[in-house]
């Protein structure tokens, strides 16, 4: 079994060396045999993320790490490192509060850290130079284990409080560094397991998919490259290397979804996501550079100094930053994360990204990518549980994503849009998970993530099957009765949608409850009534039902009806697809039935997760007095009946509007509708579209023309008349331009002759 | 001091002069008769004392050819151009007779011969120059000027035939100068000396000749002198039967004898060359052993015999540019130019690259193997000859045709579209 | 003056000569090869100043200039080479004055002067005459004896 | 009279004068004046030279040193092309013969290895294949000579000026800042009998970055005639196609 420090670098390495190999050769040698580099570096990088997966869970459980959770840090390279490049003088003009531990204003109280503060007293007096060797020793191949981190932490506060009579007042002189670390935690090992594994499978079927794809080996290029951020994304260690990665996937989702770039459609739509993505970032960058600095760190962990997010920060009882600034870097990250997953306001480039191959829909659209916000909320939470306020926008964004994405996926016709719409939702729920700032909330958010990932990748896949067979036509009104002619398809796609409504044995229905009941947690218990998750609660709960509905309402056009329609696009070859295509997505069916059940009932993604530290964390010093087993246990089991009925009565509707010969109800049903505008409304898209037309691009636009004006007439009538200068002098000077080579040499031996004479006379 | 000096000096360039001058006129005998021996005839055989019936087997010949050369009409055609007509003869006679300036024709005459009043303590060198450090490249630089007299020769006589024959032999002395520079280089890379006496004391120190530890070079080495020499089957330059006479088609008298002796004079030059970088030069296992580290102090005996060795050596490589020329067709010129390019300089840095490697590893290679050092050595260099010679059969890049080149990039080259 | 600086003064000198000689020839010839040989020149006499301070100065430095002037001078000649040959191959000339298209747009061509034309002093070469006519032979004059 | 100045003016402008009259103007007019001019420049010249020291030592360098600038002087003054290039070898020979007086074997060799016996040799090759009949009308004349000439000549004496010192001397009365080398400081570094040795120790120690360099400029070299040379070819032929369809 190999090492940790050896199995995480591999993980993005494979995926790397597979898209420059795919690049390289692609075009001239692999052809139609592009897809190998990427499957097999894939397979292999999903074998290490499992063996990974087994290692962290082995290690982990370890008792020693049970309290402030288990991470591992691996240094591959020092990107930058400037001994003492800065002085920072923050506290000088930072509110009281804002770095409080650098301050040493307080004794630590941590009984475990006071037990060490003599070691660290010692490590002090040994200075630096010590320390440095100490750590080299302790990590010959770049790898800092946890061990050591809380001395080398000790070391850097204690450096950070010497007698300030030594430097400028209330200045601290910093270090710069910046390494390209990657770290494995719980947190870390789940996203890592569940993308790769999914991008395997996405990668198999896009065989039968991309086949006879002109682009073939460009599409399993940007494929590779894809996987490689993602995981680089998901197992950077510090904010950086998080944004640097960001950006590359948001790099490959841009290629990707114009992929068909001959289509003005997928150009538009690529262009789309990549400028909506843009605001996230741009809030993103602000945040991290808040984060700098405040923290004058940008590392997640403890190696080198105190990290955001390290045990040793977080290990202090004391909130990590609070007040505006605080509460300015969560809102900030959290526009970020609104960017990448598609949350409320900045949602509106997932529908539009449906425009890429199926597969990539599959992919990044709806089980990795989008994920990345989660994640990142996931990471940060420390310090989103330092501010309330920060909490409750996470919460709201997220309730309220799910609310429009569930009323919008009701009427479209666009098979891949509903599940585009659908896939909004669904992430609006995991964020409202993360917004509750518990444990409980944390691990629920993670567990939808690892299922819905199953089913709405299983879901996408099925989609695409049907879209591969039906000529490319995705309009759900212009076939039906599929069930008799793609079996398989009909199949997964019925345990994909079941476990996306949350039936009862399959995988969405324990994720969505733990979500409910992370929810319902946070104002069940305790004296006051918390009103916003409240209403967020029964929102959401209600919201179920739209999912039943807009889930079956496709599926039911698609597969069943009297008749076979078959579009004419589809020709006579209206089939089953190959296995290629249907391995994954029987494979992903058996996922999205019984994943989250096993999950459920071991419990071991809850407390496997709840060691990571940023989670840990939150275990330790709960926001709220933490509610008792039982009780907790029967008010999941009365969500869970609640919900399950509910789902039972959105399907039976579905049916009943839907099934059979008593279709037309469904559309006597839309008249009223109509002319109440609840049906445009929805149909509409809440109008989002062209309400950005209006409210930001016209404007920008407008703004845009000025701009050239002015740029055509001041700035360009300046510079030419700084070129009539020339223009004259030039003309000066034109005879001497003859185009004679000798005249050339003649002239310059000239003003040799001149120059030599003014030097010796 | 300064007189004896010049007068040592003075003597050698006579005996080399000389020397040179008879053997040259005396190997145009050797090779007619050679001719004759191989097409089975009996060759000049007549021409003994003058005005007595003694035949002396025909060695009276060269005196006879040479009076005749020297009292023949001076005759300079009208259309010619008269200055270079005169000068092209004049550089190629002497370009061949200053490489020998470097060549050393045995090792040193014992020590104090002189009277100690004399001031000459050194031992004399048997080399015209001695002490110059850049021996080989000099012998290549002077060797490169005999290029101007044939090229001059041709254009100047006017003369179609002239000048195709005196362009073509000037393509191709220039390209076989860079084999030729090749296998030279990696012996001066094994000697560590661009000095012709330092590379023979070496190779009398080691006792291992670099024709057995570099055979590659050796081959190359040996081709491209051939081609250097323009003797058959690189004779291009004149090649009668294409074109008359080649560059000197408009020559006669004692123009053409120089033309005539500075090729003979390229030739023994060549065989020297041969002789001294790849056969050992004046050594010889058993017989010229002896005489301190760096030769030069030997007794009466060594020194002559290691003259005798050299020139036998000498005439040894002689004689078999002389069976060559009578055994084997002459190239076409393609061919020509392709085996210079092609195949030569390939296995001229192959086996100068072979050889860096083996100086820098070698010892150390060998010694970790524990077998000694030069035996690895040469089988290293024959497997690589080995290998050259098959990658060059299997290639064979001379086997190309006459048909015109294919265009590399034809106008309407068909461009495939990419369909959507 | 010592003997080791009259001998940097001598050959500085004939280097300054090489120099301004090959500097004559570049900017007066038209021949695209002789400019080049000029050229060539100037490097040779800048060689020659660097040898003598070479030796002046007890270094090897400058030498080592002049090993890589021979270099590059080696280059340049493949370049040239490459260039005239290219350049005769379109006008079948080696006058670089065919070779100013690079002059500003509203300046003249080089218009070459007319020179007279130079009185041949060479005989014709005789043409062979058809088959059975006498070929009509020209009065040779011969530069050599008449009787050998 | 002995004024060096003057007598540095007078050649100057002698041998401008002289070269003029010597380089092609389209007749032979004036050409044995310019020649004699030319040389009493030279002889006015050579008279200002510093003396060696030793008569063998003037003796020689006078041989090279004249060798070398009167094949110089006749390289650009000779109409023929081929012979422009011949004198020119033989001012390599010069130069080599000057390098080797001045110690300087390798480079010596070097010079006619490559100058002599390829640069100069393929250069030959092209003028006798593009004009095998010798000059041309355009050998026949030259580009503003006069003006060539005296600026040319200007040039060297200002140079020569400035090396013998007559401008410089008056102005400082101190002794010259370098001492020459003694002899056997010389013949321990610069003059030293394993010249290649030493040579090859500074080019390979000191100068390795530099060595490398000026082999990639090499090979840059090579690739970029080869180009020229194809591409000439190929623009030609296209050319000659292009005809062929007009016609």
């Amino acid at each position: 079994m190999p090492e940790i420090s050896q199995l995480l670098p591999l993980i993005p390495a494979l995926p790397l060396a597979a898209a420059m190999l795919t690049a390289v050769l692609g075009p001239r040698l692999l052809r139609k045999q592009s897809h190998w580099p990427t499957v097999l570096a894939l397979a292999l990088s999903c074998t290490a993320s499992l063996m990974l997966l087994c290692k962290v869970h082995r290690e982990a459980g370890q008792e020693e790490y049970e309290r402030s959770g288990y991470e591992k840090i691996v240094t591959l390279y020092t990107w930058a490192n400037v001994d003492e490049a800065y002085e920072s003088d923050l506290r000088l003009r930072s509110p009281e509060g804002t770095v409080v531990i650098s301050q040493g204003r307080k004794p630590l109280e941590n009984g475990r850290l006071r037990q060490q503060s003599p070691e660290g007293a010692t490590v002090n007096s040994r200075r630096d130079d010590s320390n440095k060797d100490s750590l080299a020793t302790a990590a010959p191949l770049g790898l800092y284990n946890s061990e050591v981190i809380p001395f080398q932490g000790f070391t850097s506060l204690a450096n950070d409080c010497r007698p300030e009579g030594t430097k400028k007042q209330g200045a601290t002189i910093k270090n710069f560094r910046i390494e390209i670390a990657l770290r494995a935690d719980p947190l870390t090992a789940v996203m890592l397991a569940v993308i790769t594994f999914v991008s395997t499978l996405v990668a198999i079927y896009s065989i039968g998919y991309m086949h006879g794809d002109p682009g073939y080996w460009r599409f399993f290029s940007y494929i590779s490259l894809f996987v490689f951020s993602m995981t680089m994304l998901v197992s950077a260690s510090n904010f950086l290397l998080l944004y640097v990665f960001w950006e590359a996937v948001g790099l490959c989702s841009y290629l990707l979804i114009g992929f068909w770039c001959e289509k003005p459609a997928a150009a538009a739509a690529g262009m789309k996501a990549f400028l909506v993505n843009r605001i996230g970032d741009f809030g993103f960058a602000l945040g991290i550079f808040l984060i700098w600095t405040t923290f004058g760190t940008l590392d997640f962990h403890d190696s080198t100094a105190m990290g955001v997010l390290g045990k040793m920060r977080l290990a202090s009882p004391e909130p990590i930053v609070n007040g505006a600034v605080g509460t300015a870097i969560c809102l900030l990250l959290l526009l970020g994360a609104c960017g990448k997953s598609a949350q409320f306001p900045l949602h509106v480039w997932l529908p539009d990204a449906m425009e890429g191959p199926t597969p990539v829909s599959a992919l990044i659209h709806a089980a990795t990518m989008v994920t990345a916000g989660v994640y990142m909320l996931a990471r940060c939470m420390p310090l989103f549980a330092a501010s309330p306020f920060a909490l409750h926008a996470v919460a709201v964004v997220g309730g309220l994503t799910a609310l429009i994405g569930a009323v919008v996926a009701i009427t479209q016709t666009d098979l891949k849009r509903i599940l585009a719409y659908s896939t909004i939702s669904h992430l609006g729920y995991m964020f409202l998970a993360m917004g509750a700032g518990t444990v409980l909330g944390v691990t629920a958010g993670m567990f939808h993530l690892v299922t819905h990932a199953f089913f709405k990748a299983l879901l996408f896949l099925a989609a695409g099957s049907v879209m591969h067979a039906m000529g490319g036509v995705i309009d759900i009104r212009r076939f039906g009765g599929l069930r008799r002619i793609m079996p398989v398809t009909h199949w997964t796609f019925l345990i994909g949608g079941l476990a996306m409504v949350g039936m009862i044995p399959f995988a969405g229905f324990y994720s969505k409850d733990a979500i409910l009941l992370a929810v319902a947690e946070k104002f069940s218990f305790g004296n006051h009534v918390d009103l916003v998750y409240q209403t967020l609660y029964w929102t959401t709960f209600g919201g179920i039902f739209l999912i039943a509905v807009y889930t079956f309402r496709p599926f039911l056009l698609t597969f069943y009806g009297k008749d076979t329609v078959i579009p004419p696009e589809a020709g006579h070859h209206a089939h089953e697809s190959p296995l290629s295509m249907t391995g994954p997505l029987v494979i992903l069916a058996l996922g999205a039935a019984f994943l989250g059940l096993y999950l459920e009932k071991t419990g071991g993604l809850a407390e496997f997760l709840a060691g990571t530290p940023s989670v840990a964390y939150l275990n330790r010093y709960p926001l709220a007095p933490e509610p008792s087993h039982e009780t907790l246990e029967s008010l999941h089991s009365s969500i869970g009946r609640q919900s399950t009925v509910m789902v039972a009565a959105g399907i039976l509707f579905t049916i009943f509007l839907y099934a059979g010969s008593r279709r037309r109800l469904a559309d006597r049903l839309a008249g009223p509708m109509k002319r109440l505008g609840l049906y445009q409304l929805s149909f509409g898209k809440l109008f989002f579209d062209p309400l950005y037309r209006l409210f930001v691009v016209r404007p920008l636009e407008l703004f845009a023309q000025a701009c050239a004006w002015f740029d055509n007439r001041f700035i360009d009538g300046s510079v030419n008349l700084v070129g009539i200068l020339p223009k004259l002098l030039g003309a000066a000077l034109r005879p001497l331009q003859g185009g004679l080579i000798q005249f050339y040499a003649l002239a310059m031996i000239l003003g040799v002759l001149i120059f030599l004479g003014v030097l010796l006379l | 001091m300064l007189l004896p000096l010049t007068l040592e000096a003075l003597l050698k360039i006579a005996l080399l002069i000389a020397g040179l001058m008879t053997a040259a006129a005396y190997f145009v005998l050797l090779e007619r008769w050679i001719a004759a021996w191989v097409q089975d005839r009996l060759g000049p055989n007549r021409v003994g004392v003058p005005l007595t019936k003694i035949r002396l087997f025909g060695l009276g010949q060269p005196i006879a050819d040479g009076v005749k050369f020297l009292f023949k009409a001076e005759f300079t055609p009208g259309h010619v151009d008269k200055f270079i007509y005169f000068l092209a003869p004049m550089s190629i006679f002497a370009a061949a007779i200053l490489v020998f300036a470097v060549i050393p024709f045995g090792s040193a005459l014992p020590p104090n011969i002189f009277p100690a009043s004399w001031g000459v303590g050194e031992p004399i060198q048997l080399v015209a120059a001695p002490g110059i450090d850049v021996g080989m490249i000099y012998v290549f630089a002077v060797g490169s000027i005999a290029v101007y007299g044939v090229v001059l020769g041709g254009w100047a006589s006017n003369n179609k035939y002239s000048f195709l024959g005196g362009l073509r032999s000037g393509a191709q002395l220039i390209s076989y100068e860079l084999p030729l520079g090749l296998g030279i280089l990696g012996v001066v890379l094994a000697s560590g000396s661009l000095r012709l006496e330092t590379i023979i004391s070496q190779q009398a120190q080691s006792g291992a000749w670099n024709c057995f530890l570099q055979p590659l070079g050796f081959l190359v080495f040996a081709v491209a002198s051939f081609a250097e020499a323009g003797r058959l089957p690189f004779d291009l330059p004149e090649a009668e039967q294409e074109l008359v006479g080649g560059y000197h088609t408009e020559y006669s008298g004692i123009k053409l004898m120089m033309y005539l002796v500075a090729e003979f004079l390229h030739m023994i030059t060549a065989s020297f060359l041969i002789a001294i970088l790849f056969l050992g030069g004046w050594h010889f296992w058993g017989l010229t052993d002896g005489g301190g580290p760096d030769g030069n102090t030997v007794t009466w005996v060594v020194a002559v015999l290691r003259i005798i060795v050299l020139l036998a050596k000498v005439m040894a490589m002689i004689l078999f540019f002389m069976v060559v020329r009578w055994s084997w067709p002459r190239f076409r010129y393609d061919q020509l130019m392709d085996i210079g390019w092609k195949v030569m300089i390939p296995w001229g840095l192959a086996n100068l690259i072979a050889v860096a490697v083996w100086v820098e590893y070698g010892d150390r290679i060998a010694h970790s193997l524990g077998l000694p050092p030069l035996l690895c050595m040469g089988l290293c260099g024959f497997v690589i000859l080995l290998l050259g010679w098959y990658v060059a059969t299997k290639a064979d890049p001379t086997l190309n045709d006459n048909r015109p080149r294919r265009r590399l990039i034809s106008p309407d080259r068909h461009v495939e579209k990419i369909e959507v | 003056m010592s003997p080791e600086i009259a001998l940097l003064n001598n050959y500085l000198i004939v280097g300054a000569i090489l120099f301004g000689l090959g500097l004559i020839g570049f900017m007066s010839r038209r021949n695209m090869i002789v400019m080049f040989l000029a050229a060539e020149m100037m490097l040779q006499g800048v060689s020659l100043s660097l040898v003598a301070w070479s030796r002046f100065r007890n270094d090897f430095g400058g030498q080592m200039l002049v090993i890589f002037i021979i270099a590059v001078a080696a280059c340049e000649a493949a370049i040239a080479l490459g260039l005239v040959t290219t350049l005769f191959q379109r006008s079948g000339r080696l006058d670089i004055a065919d070779w100013h298209a690079l002059r500003e747009a509203n300046q003249p061509a080089f218009v070459d002067e007319p020179i007279s034309e130079e009185t041949s002093t060479e005989e014709p070469l005789p043409t062979l005459a058809r088959a059975g006519v006498a070929p009509q032979v020209p009065p040779v004059k011969t530069d050599y004896r008449p009787n050998v | 009279m002995h004024d060096p100045h003057i007598i540095l003016i007078l050649t100057t402008l002698l041998g401008a004068v002289g070269l003029w009259l010597m380089l092609p103007r389209g007749t032979h007019r004036g050409r044995s004046v310019g020649i004699i001019l030319t040389a009493v420049a030279l002889g006015a010249g050579a008279s200002q030279l510093p003396y060696l020291g030793d008569w063998l030592t003037e003796s020689i360098f006078g041989v090279l040193a004249a060798v070398t600038v009167v094949s110089a002087a006749a390289t650009i003054a000779f109409r023929n092309p081929v012979y422009c290039a011949i004198w020119f070898g033989l001012t390599l020979l010069g130069t080599a013969g000057l390098f080797l007086f001045a110690g300087a074997q390798f480079l010596a060799v070097a010079t006619i290895v490559v100058y002599a016996g390829a640069i100069l040799v393929t250069f030959l090759f092209v003028l006798m294949l593009a004009q095998p009949e010798g000059k041309a009308a355009y050998d026949r004349v030259s580009w503003e000579a006069l003006l060539s000439a005296v600026l040319g000549m200007v040039f060297v004496g200002v140079l020569s000026m400035a090396i013998v010192g007559v401008f410089t001397a008056p102005r400082e009365a101190k002794e010259r800042p370098v001492a020459p080398p003694a002899a056997k400081e010389l013949a321990e570094n610069v003059l030293v009998p394993q010249h290649v040795a030493a040579l090859g120790t500074e080019l390979f120690g000191k100068h390795l970055i530099a060595v490398e360099v000026a082999g990639a400029l090499l090979l840059a070299a090579l690739v970029g005639a080869a180009v020229i040379v194809a591409q000439g070819k190929m623009e030609e032929k296209n050319e000659r196609n292009a005809q062929q369809k007009r016609d």
